[in-house]
């Protein structure tokens, strides 16, 4: 999907590989079982985002807290089932809601030093590392559609957006790059 | 010195030569100038016609604020500009510049004539005359004869003809401090602030270089200031950028240019660039503008503002005139005149409007220049054409009158009525502001709530003695000052007796009288009239300044290019565009789409896919669709459903929201079992309507429409959070997880049957409105027995990026059957069949439940649901209201119009009430005949009625029949 | 473009992250059969609509997801106050109790 | 004085001396028959005909600014009446039909120009909405055509018809007697008029409090200029009724939003009639001076500031950019905001309300400019004989308790 972005030395597009995405909505009580049922803790403060593994990878878990109840997991494709299963086992007790998404949008990595200028083309958050630092994750816009940003290292931005809006949003971003080289 | 370019001095660069034309002359100018200075160098003062008197107008300004010398640049292919200030324009290489408003020539223009006849045309004459005697057709006359002709004289340049080939950019920065300006003031401020490498500057200024008036007084003090802030990372330095508008919260809208002033601009990178700044601080350095004085025939060419003379000698190194009188009303025109003057133009005299020039010692300097000094002493008029050539003066005298006192010749007149502080952006933010008498302006007083901004400089007020003037208003005359043309607004051709007729005329207030004249309202704003509209207007009113009000500043500071709010929106980056998974498939079959909320859906599928579906014609879809009607019903058809809203529902209090939700009953709903649902809004009317299906005890799965998703969406997030915040369930959207085929007709089962794993498909195991999960063709997937055309029919659900595959199997074997895919059309036309409504083309957010037959649906114990109280209302309640109904045409071949009128009589003439309106109409292949729904006052009891609808040409007689016109018992769908 | 300090996410974040959702603190009230006409229409359309300080909710739709409501002046668009839903307008930011339909003499 | 090409070649050669006051500036007095809180358009016409068809001439209105500065100066001026419900159509039917001889009505040109408004259909469903409109005003005796998308460029030659953009104009519905006017124009010609009648324009005098009887009858007002006393109140304040029905302890279905207007630099005629795109929230028009007049949706929040966002501008002109490609490279001079108030359904509230004596005609929200001539029509009548004028009728507020709606917006919103 990234095809159609030129990357230059300053940024490039990445897509992401084939993964399972599920969104979790429980209340705070739930999260210390989810994250021990999913093998990572599940980030306490809003807006933060944490990962072990390899993006993609065997075993690699990714946990974004992105609502006051809300959290992504996201885990390689042919660990969805299992990660389900055991998340729902371990919250049999507790309200709760997991949901698969895995399909509903597609992933991209940016990356380089010019990627936090180039998103503020259509972000409108202040992408500085003080405000915005390595660890934080949160929805926003680029242009007219809506994404998920999640800085997972000071020139690195993991992003997600609706599968429908992902041609939109390559586009865009592609044409915002023609005033960032 | 060659022309009026000096040797030697100023910032231009005298090894780079650029060559441009200006109304197709060919001239010279150097790198560093502006279109402007490059004119004045060529002796080229006259360069545009006012807009109401085409008067001959010449250079007044070296800025943003110059009111007269608009001209057009054009870089050809719809790269036109009309409109442009040539003191903003810098040069390039090739520049093409043209006056505009004049006919045929700027030297001679047809349009003066109007000058002749000016004393008719005085303030808001045209609210006075070409209302037309009745017998010629009053307003008529207005607009078919007067108007077309005001409208060719108005208007400024052309717009282009082509769509601008441009690009435009956008930023969201974030900054500590913004300072806006960067003059002496501005580059202080920035170097002070970034001292702290965690202050975070933005510094913008309009011009290509920063200094403001340093850059004529003190280049290199400029240049080093410059060079110390370059070094330091924490700031960002915007050159060319305008900040034009100040909003709420210290938000500040800049437009840079970026590519204008280049020769060879690269298509490819964007010409201007949108900054939105949202700063912790924002400092306005923005400097003052010089006033203009208000005396008899004070536009001509060749009359500018001494501190724009100086700025071309000193900063352009250009002469602007050689026999030079001086109109001071505050000593920075001495500056002006002296630095003239030693660059070799003769200052004939400096007429002073004081009585006693503000420092004795300035007059003092010019004396012993050799500059004679006339106190009290102001300009009666003037002579020359397209350039001025003389000058008559005139005494003071201490009852606001003047005599004559002799004249001049003269090739260039310089004026300063005192300095104005550039307080538009703070105005704009709502800040305070104070009348300050000794400045004649308004300065800054205190900030808006919520806004931290300062004002420093010249902007807040802060001034030299020299640059001081309390002068606003207009100039003393002999005799009647309404027989002579004192200009206040240039460019909208304002003169001091417009101002005061309207005030005669009983326009106070500030806003009525800028109105009435015009004054301040032209591309320019007023900012060279604004403040002697107010002199005006107190001294003709007896009142002081601050009680008439002072106009309101709004953004842009200056005009800005639309192209550079659109930013990169436009063509495919417009709006985005949805696409399902199945997109590409269809388009290569034959698929003309139609748009649905923000999605592309198939609309009805062409044999072969013409160039322009368009040009295909209604035939071509007529057939289309008959086609595909007839495959459902006939063998199978496959449609894309991926775009309806999608939701699961999850958690222990899922059915008790549900049932609080949706009219229906829900809580009775088995597990593996689908509902049709119907939600309303809280005033009783439908909104939305679906299927819920019940896959756990905890666990559904709702569709929405296309269109609702969101906004279904939205509302169910609102009722879950603030309403029944208890409730112990959430809601997560699925709409782009799962894809959707359905999969509709006689042979759907048998297309789908070998594929399906774990799901058994019989009619006892699988009824319809039943759902199962399982695996088909190995993908997972959520099975709906569910169907819209009244056929046999499933949804299948898989994982959107595995949909594509399984599709085109699915097509394969539907061509085997003689099936194939359908459109929107044609669902539209096999529900109609059926009289399924759709919401939003047979309701239209006045229709309950009720109303669409569809009560039944309501779950009568249920205490409360979304809409309930609402439906409960006496309009809701009462009799008569509309209902859904089928019609049938007399004729049966006819297909109504959607939207058509519904009377009771054939004969209709204007004025007769409506009984309702066709909400959907069709031909149907499978009955042979048009069928219509519609929804009409007190339909059920009609049927059987005969009513008619009256078109343009004819009345069509319609029968009124039941909303259901295929397979009443239902067998097909069971099937 | 306003800023609006999301109470959930503890950061002031763009007007463009947030969806307006109408005045604040309205009761649904219910059950529908003990509700007038009259006391329906007010909760339906009635509004305070002050010039001055307003309680209103917003959604921070592309953000955090969460509505929540703030106290802000309608005349100088500043906030005064945004708070989680459920809880009580902060008392130190003013008036805005709403009046009744009927004409107070 | 009678305005005419005679009067104006009489002044021009006498020195333009002669001309008078167009209204006279007078001081409150005690009490008057009728109080009409706001010199905007509707105030002031509904003052007009209160004097001309009623002989109510003791009448004051009271304008806490300058008259005609509130949304009579800041709208974009399009008047039409091809709207979809019966009642509307009647109302602004009745408005355009006064538009046709209101310069000769009033001995002052408001420019009214029917140099036909254009709304445009962008999909399928707006096809079906902009059909339905046209059926029912055909029904009405409302001139209403459809036009194929070149009909639509031929009517107006810089409009994109490409099928290839993102909303592609499938057709167009053109009501050719409709068009614009000068909005001040026609406040200052209503207010010459009303004055000449007799009627006290009283500006810089605003309202403080509504002043009742034991009964609670309306007796007065208080003002920034002392109390008035009057039997009759009629407010007409637009964005601030609600502001000003609270003097009164009623709260209104109503809500007040920021409507942003912006025009561009002059140009010579490109433009030659009104085209409305509410799919993409964009109107415009070009002014007899040649600037390029556009309208923009509301910003989202209730506000009284009379500024809105940047990035609603913005929305606005990539929607005419889009339509109108020629115009990208224009720039914008002036951009401003009004307050207007809304209803639920969309349709304005006109005639009686709890409180006896007290009238009100407000929630015309962004369209109501139209109306003017026919919204005080109806209300001088409605004021004159203490009932609703027939016309008016419908548009009771009791209609928001028993559900009958004149809901204009929800023919053509909703969704498949």
């Amino acid at each position: 999907m990234a095809e159609g972005f030129a990357d230059t030395p300053r940024f490039r597009l990445i897509d992401a590989p084939p993964l399972a995405r599920f969104v979790l909505r429980a209340p705070e009580a739930a999260r210390k079982a989810a994250g021990k049922a999913y093998g990572l803790a599940l980030p306490e403060m809003l807006n933060r985002g944490a990962s072990i593994g390899e993006r993609g990878k065997p075993g690699a878990r990714v946990a974004l807290h992105l609502g006051p109840d809300e959290w992504w997991l996201i885990v390689p494709e042919a660990e969805g089932p299992e990660v389900f299963g055991a998340l729902e086992k371990a919250l049999a007790a507790h309200p709760h809601s997991l949901v698969e998404i895995s399909h509903r949008q597609v992933g991209y990595v940016l990356e380089g030093e010019g990627a936090a200028s180039l998103l503020n083309a259509g972000c409108p958050l202040d992408l500085s590392e003080t405000a915005f630092p390595p660890g934080m994750a949160t929805r926003s816009l680029f242009h007219r559609v809506g994404l998920m940003i999640w800085r997972m290292a000071p020139a690195t931005f993991r992003l997600e957006i609706d599968r429908s809006l992902a041609p939109y949003f390559v586009a865009s971003l592609a044409e915002s790059a023609r005033d960032h080289n | 010195m060659t022309g009026f370019r000096m040797a030697a001095g100023g910032r231009i660069d005298r090894s780079k030569p650029l060559r441009f034309t200006f109304d197709g002359r060919q001239m010279h100018g150097h790198a560093g100038d502006t279109l402007a200075s490059a004119l004045l160098a060529n002796g080229i003062h006259l360069v545009g016609r006012s807009f109401k008197y085409h008067r001959p107008r010449g250079i007044v300004s070296a800025g943003a604020e110059e009111p007269n010398a608009l001209v057009t640049i054009d870089r050809g292919g719809g790269r036109e500009t009309p409109n442009l200030r040539a003191t903003q324009v810098e040069l390039y290489e090739g520049l093409v510049a043209r006056s505009q408003n004049r006919f045929p020539g700027l030297r001679f223009d047809i349009g003066g004539i109007n000058n002749a006849f000016s004393r008719f045309l005085g303030a808001g004459f045209y609210y006075k005359t070409f209302m037309g005697p009745r017998f010629a057709g009053g307003a008529k006359l207005w607009a078919r004869l007067f108007e077309p002709a005001i409208r060719r004289a108005a208007g400024l340049g052309k717009a282009p003809a082509g769509p601008d080939p441009d690009r435009y950019s956008n930023r969201f920065a974030h900054c500590e401090v913004l300072v806006i300006g960067g003059g002496e003031a501005g580059l202080a401020e920035a170097l002070r602030r970034s001292e702290d490498p965690a202050c975070r500057v933005i510094l913008c200024d309009e011009q290509a270089e920063f200094g403001g008036w340093m850059l004529v007084e003190a280049p290199e003090r400029a240049d080093e200031m410059v060079e110390a802030l370059s070094a330091r990372p924490n700031v960002t330095m915007l050159r060319r950028s305008q900040a034009f508008g100040a909003y709420a919260q210290n938000f500040v809208a800049i437009a840079e240019q970026l590519s204008d002033a280049q020769a060879l601009p690269d298509p490819d990178r964007p010409r201007e660039r949108l900054w939105q700044v949202r700063a912790g601080e924002v400092v306005l350095a923005s400097g003052a503008i010089e006033r203009p004085l208000v005396f008899p025939d004070n536009d001509r060419p060749g009359i500018l503002l001494a501190g724009a003379a100086e700025t071309y000698l000193r900063r352009y190194g250009v002469l602007p005139g050689r026999k030079i009188v001086v109109l001071a009303a505050c000593d920075t025109a001495y500056g002006a005149a002296f630095a003239l003057q030693d660059a070799g133009a003769e200052i004939v005299a400096i007429a002073e409007t004081r009585a006693a020039p503000g420092a004795g010692e300035i007059a003092a300097r010019a004396l012993a220049r050799g500059i004679p000094v006339l106190p009290g002493t102001t300009i009666l008029g003037t002579t020359g054409h397209l350039r001025v050539s003389g000058v008559q003066l005139g005494r003071i005298r201490p009852d606001g009158t003047a005599e004559p006192s002799g004249g001049f010749t003269a090739d260039t007149i310089l004026m300063s009525g005192g300095w104005t502080p550039s307080i538009h952006l703070f105005s704009q933010t709502k800040g305070k502001l104070r009348w300050e008498e000794g400045l004649g302006a308004y300065v800054p007083a205190a900030p808006a709530p919520g806004q931290t901004i300062r004002v420093i400089g010249a902007a807040s007020g802060e001034m030299p003695a020299g640059m001081r003037s309390p002068s606003i208003g207009a100039l003393p005359v002999a005799g009647s000052p309404d027989r002579v043309k004192a200009f206040v607004d240039f460019q909208n051709d304002v003169t001091a007796r417009d101002l005061r007729l309207a005030t005669r005329e009983g326009f106070r207030s500030i806003e009525h009288v800028k109105r009435y004249t015009t004054t301040g309202m032209a591309t320019d704003q007023g900012k060279t009239s604004n403040l002697n509209t107010l002199g005006i207007v107190a001294a003709e009113t007896g009142r002081a300044v601050p009680e008439i009000g002072l106009t309101t500043f709004r953004a842009p500071y200056t005009p800005v290019t639309f192209g550079l709010f659109a930013g990169q929106a436009r063509g495919d980056l417009f709006e985005p565009v949805r696409r399902t998974p199945m997109h590409d498939w269809a388009e290569r079959n034959g698929a003309v789409f139609e748009d649905v909320g923000s999605w592309k859906r198939a609309h009805y599928f062409l044999p072969r896919r013409p160039v322009d579906p368009a040009a295909a014609g209604h035939g071509a879809m007529h057939d289309a669709v008959k086609a595909e009607c007839r495959r459902v019903r006939e063998a199978v058809g496959l449609f894309d459903a991926s775009t309806l809203g999608k939701i699961e529902l999850v958690g222990p209090d899922a059915a008790e929201f549900l049932e609080r939700a949706y009219v229906n009953p829900v809580r009775s709903l088995g597990i593996g079992r689908c509902r049709y649902a119907l939600l309303l809004n809280e005033a009783g009317f439908i909104i939305d309507d679906g299927i819920i299906a019940r896959l756990a005890e905890d666990r559904f799965h709702l569709t929405t429409t296309t269109g609702g998703a969101a906004r279904v969406f939205g509302m169910f997030e609102d009722y879950l959070q603030t309403e029944w915040p208890d409730l112990k369930v959430w809601q997560t959207s699925v709409t782009e997880h799962w894809a959707v085929i359905a999969v509709q007709g006689p042979r759907a089962r048998e297309i789908i049957a070998d594929l399906v794993e774990g799901i058994d498909l019989s009619n006892a195991a699988f009824p319809h409105m039943a759902v199962r999960e399982g695996r088909i063709a190995g993908l997972p997937c959520r099975l709906f027995r569910v169907s819209f055309t009244g056929e046999l029919g499933y949804e299948i659900n898989i994982p959107a990026g595995l949909a594509l595959p399984l599709w085109e199997q699915l097509a394969e074997r539907a061509a085997e059957f003689g099936g194939g895919p359908y459109g929107t059309e044609a669902m539209h036309v096999l529900r109609a069949e059926k009289g399924y409504i759709i919401v939003g083309q047979d309701t239209d957010g006045t229709m309950t439940p009720e109303d669409m037959g569809l009560g039944w649906a309501i779950g009568k114990k249920k205490p409360d649901f979304i809409g309930k109280r609402g439906l409960m209302r006496p309009d809701l309640t009462a009799s008569g209201r509309k209902q859904l109904v089928g019609l049938v045409a007399e004729d049966p071949a006819r297909v109504l119009e959607e939207g058509a009128q519904i009377v009771a009589d054939s004969l209709a003439p204007a004025g007769t009430h409506a009984l309702g309106h066709v909400t959907s109409a069709y031909f149907s292949a499978s009955l042979g005949q048009g069928i219509a729904l519609a929804v009409v006052e007190d339909g059920r009891n009609r049927i059987g009625q005969t009513l008619h609808i009256p078109m343009e040409r004819e009345t069509i007689a319609v029968r009124v029949v039941a909303p259901l016109f295929l397979d009443p018992e239902g067998g097909r769908l069971h099937g | 473009m306003l800023l609006i300090r999301c109470p959930y996410c503890g950061m002031d974040r763009p007007e463009i992250e947030f969806r307006h959702a109408g005045a604040a603190h309205i009761t649904r009230p219910g059950p529908p059969d003990r509700v007038s006409d009259e006391e329906w229409a007010a909760f339906l359309y009635l509004r305070d609509n002050p010039k001055g300080r307003v309680a209103e909710r917003w959604r921070h739709v592309h953000g955090c997801g969460r509505f929540f409501n703030a106290v802000r002046d309608t005349v100088t668009d500043v906030f005064v106050a945004t708070y989680k839903a459920g809880e009580a307008r902060p008392p130190e930011t003013g008036p805005g109790e709403s009046q009744p339909m009927e004409a107070r003499p | 004085m009678k305005f005419s090409l005679f009067s104006l070649l009489h002044q021009g050669l006498t020195g333009n001396q002669g001309w008078q006051p167009q209204w006279r500036d007078p001081a409150p007095k005690p009490a008057y028959d009728v109080i009409i809180v706001g010199a905007g358009g509707h105030g002031l016409a509904t003052a007009y005909y209160l004097a001309k068809e009623h002989g109510i001439r003791n009448v004051a209105v009271l304008e806490k600014g300058w008259l005609g500065g509130g949304n009579t100066g800041r709208n974009t001026t399009i008047i039409r009446s091809n709207y979809l419900w019966e009642e509307s159509e009647a109302l602004y039917e009745h408005s355009v039909k006064l538009w046709e001889t209101l310069s000769h009505e009033l001995n002052y040109n408001v420019m009214y120009s029917p140099r036909g408004v254009m709304m445009l259909a962008h999909s399928v469903h707006d096809v079906q909405v902009t059909k339905r409109h046209i059926h029912a005003n055909r029904l009405a005796g409302i001139d209403n055509e459809w036009l194929t998308p070149e009909q639509a460029q031929e009517f107006c030659p810089i409009l994109n018809i490409s099928r290839e953009i993102r909303f592609p104009v499938l057709g167009a519905a053109l009501q050719r007697r409709g068009g614009v006017a000068r909005h001040d124009a026609v406040a200052w010609g209503y207010a010459r008029g009303a004055d000449r009648l007799g009627v006290d324009i009283i500006q810089n005098c605003e309202v403080t409090a509504i002043r009742r009887d034991a009964s609670g009858r309306v007796t007065g007002v208080d003002t920034t200029r002392g109390p008035i006393s009057a039997r009759r109140i009629g407010v007409v304040a637009a964005g601030h009724t609600s502001v000003i029905m609270g003097m009164a302890g009623l709260r209104m279905p109503l809500e007040s939003f920021p409507l942003q207007a912006l025009v561009s630099e002059p140009v010579k005629p490109v433009m030659p009639c009104v085209v409305m795109s509410n799919t993409i929230h964009a109107y415009m028009s070009q002014s007899d001076k040649g600037e390029l007049v556009i309208g923009a949706g509301t910003d989202q929040y209730t506000s009284y500031s009379q500024t809105g966002g940047l990035h609603i501008s913005q929305h606005t002109l990539d929607a005419i950019c889009e339509l109108f490609p020629m115009t990208r490279r224009l720039r914008m001079l002036r951009n401003w905001g009004g307050i207007v108030d809304v209803t639920p359904d969309r349709s304005p509230i006109i005639g009686r309300t709890p409180v006896p004596g007290l009238y009100v005609n407000c929630g015309w929200g962004t369209g109501g400019f139209k109306a003017t001539p026919g919204s005080g029509h109806v209300f001088a009548a409605t004021l004159a004989r203490e009932e609703p004028h027939p016309i008016a009728a419908p548009f009771t507020l009791e209609r928001f308790t028993t559900g009958r709606l004149i809901d204009e917006a929800a023919a053509a919103a909703v969704a498949h």
